[in-house]
């Protein structure tokens, strides 16, 4: 299941639907808005994606996930829109019969949704300021041929 | 050629719309596109340097031709998760 | 939280119960009763445990996962008695800032509970046999000094 | 002095009870339980060069004295999870 909703997650109902009787080790990651950055008090996040795209990103994911990992079943639910502190922006499920392969396919899942899955967000300060995430440093290359860097192309 | 390019984000918040036209020959390539963005749209200058063009909604490299491409996307780095 | 109950695990209780304005990296892990190994059907599992000792152990587990990752809440939960095909044995969740330090603890505590926690489960064939299980191998070291060894000494 | 020792899961299927009670001398240490163990018990013999022995609830190497324990039990290799 591969889904973008505008509403509260149901972290259960994620964690449900990657159950299955030839599966002993399911893992469930649920990411949520925290309140502390450092020093900095996060007031909410607002989310927003490019949602044919992510939706696709994600599937590829859980495509090449498979592949790695002997997993069974995967979810990735990710919430657009405004998340509150202590709401859940991301679930992602998943089961296989071992757990090894279950903690790895989850962890590496995210790490990649992070790097590749268009969604954005934008945090709202306690002190006021507002601003989009974009984060600096290592990109997911484009191509295996990355010889042309210009000026006006992404830094990988 | 007329080419639409999604904007997300801070380009979104930036260039004031989600989405911008741009005229370009028919043999750019994304490459050409991002110089062009540039050029019209100075004020995401940096941020186009440091974006993806995903064209049909797959991540382009820049030697890419655009002629084809139905739907044209700037994807700035992503924080989702 | 740490506990032994002979009832169904309530999982989303067990993550609910993690849950820190501080947290925005979730992790929860559900062990369920597995219908195959290889080609051998599984009817059920019978667990057993040492409940005083294992409680202990389980807290002892959590304090040392706290030593070694930031993360902020952990919660354990084992049942014992029959845990029926699909149903959880097991539940542990954590929370912490981000997400590698709740990945790394609760696959951790599962590895060290998995050698170090007196459980046992006792494997109902669907051939009709039944048997305790007990791992060859690896057993945890009791001590530093492991020089001693005899017939009647547990094998390292 | 009389030593009960708690059993669990083959060693309380093997022996039949949920503990056994050993005599040993004052000096007795967890080896020598072991081999008492072993002797009278030849049934978990095996299961016994396997497990461990936990004094007080903790898991005891074999020149530890076991005069001044409360509570000894014999943990065969978990399997819980």
């Amino acid at each position: 299941m591969v889904s973008i909703t505008h509403n509260p997650i149901d972290t259960a109902a994620v964690l449900a639907s990657v159950k299955d009787a030839d599966c002993g080790a399911n893992v469930l990651f649920v990411g949520t808005t925290r309140r502390m950055t450092g020093k900095r008090e996060t007031t909410r996040l607002e989310y927003e994606c490019y949602e044919e795209m992510a939706r696709a990103k994600m599937m590829s994911l859980v495509d090449a996930a498979r592949d790695r990992w002997p997993i069974v079943k995967t979810s990735i639910v990710h919430r657009v829109g405004v998340v509150e502190i202590g709401e859940a922006s991301i679930a992602v499920a998943v089961s296989a019969a071992h757990r090894s392969a279950s903690f790895d396919a989850a962890s590496w899942l995210l790490e990649r949704l992070k790097q590749e899955v268009p969604v954005w967000k934008r945090e709202v300060w306690a002190d006021g300021q507002e601003e989009w995430i974009h984060p600096q440093g290592e990109a997911a290359p484009v191509t295996k041929d990355d010889s042309d860097r210009d000026s006006t192309k992404a830094t990988p | 050629m007329m080419k639409r390019v999604l904007l997300f984000a801070a380009a979104k918040e930036s260039v004031g719309q989600d989405s911008i036209t741009v005229e370009l020959p028919d043999t750019a390539t994304v490459a050409d596109l991002r110089k062009q963005l540039v050029s019209e749209y100075p004020v995401i200058r940096d941020l186009v340097a440091r974006s993806f063009i995903a064209v049909d909604q797959q991540f382009a490299s820049n030697d890419v031709l655009i002629a084809d491409a139905k739907e044209i996307a700037l994807i700035p780095p992503v924080s989702g998760g």
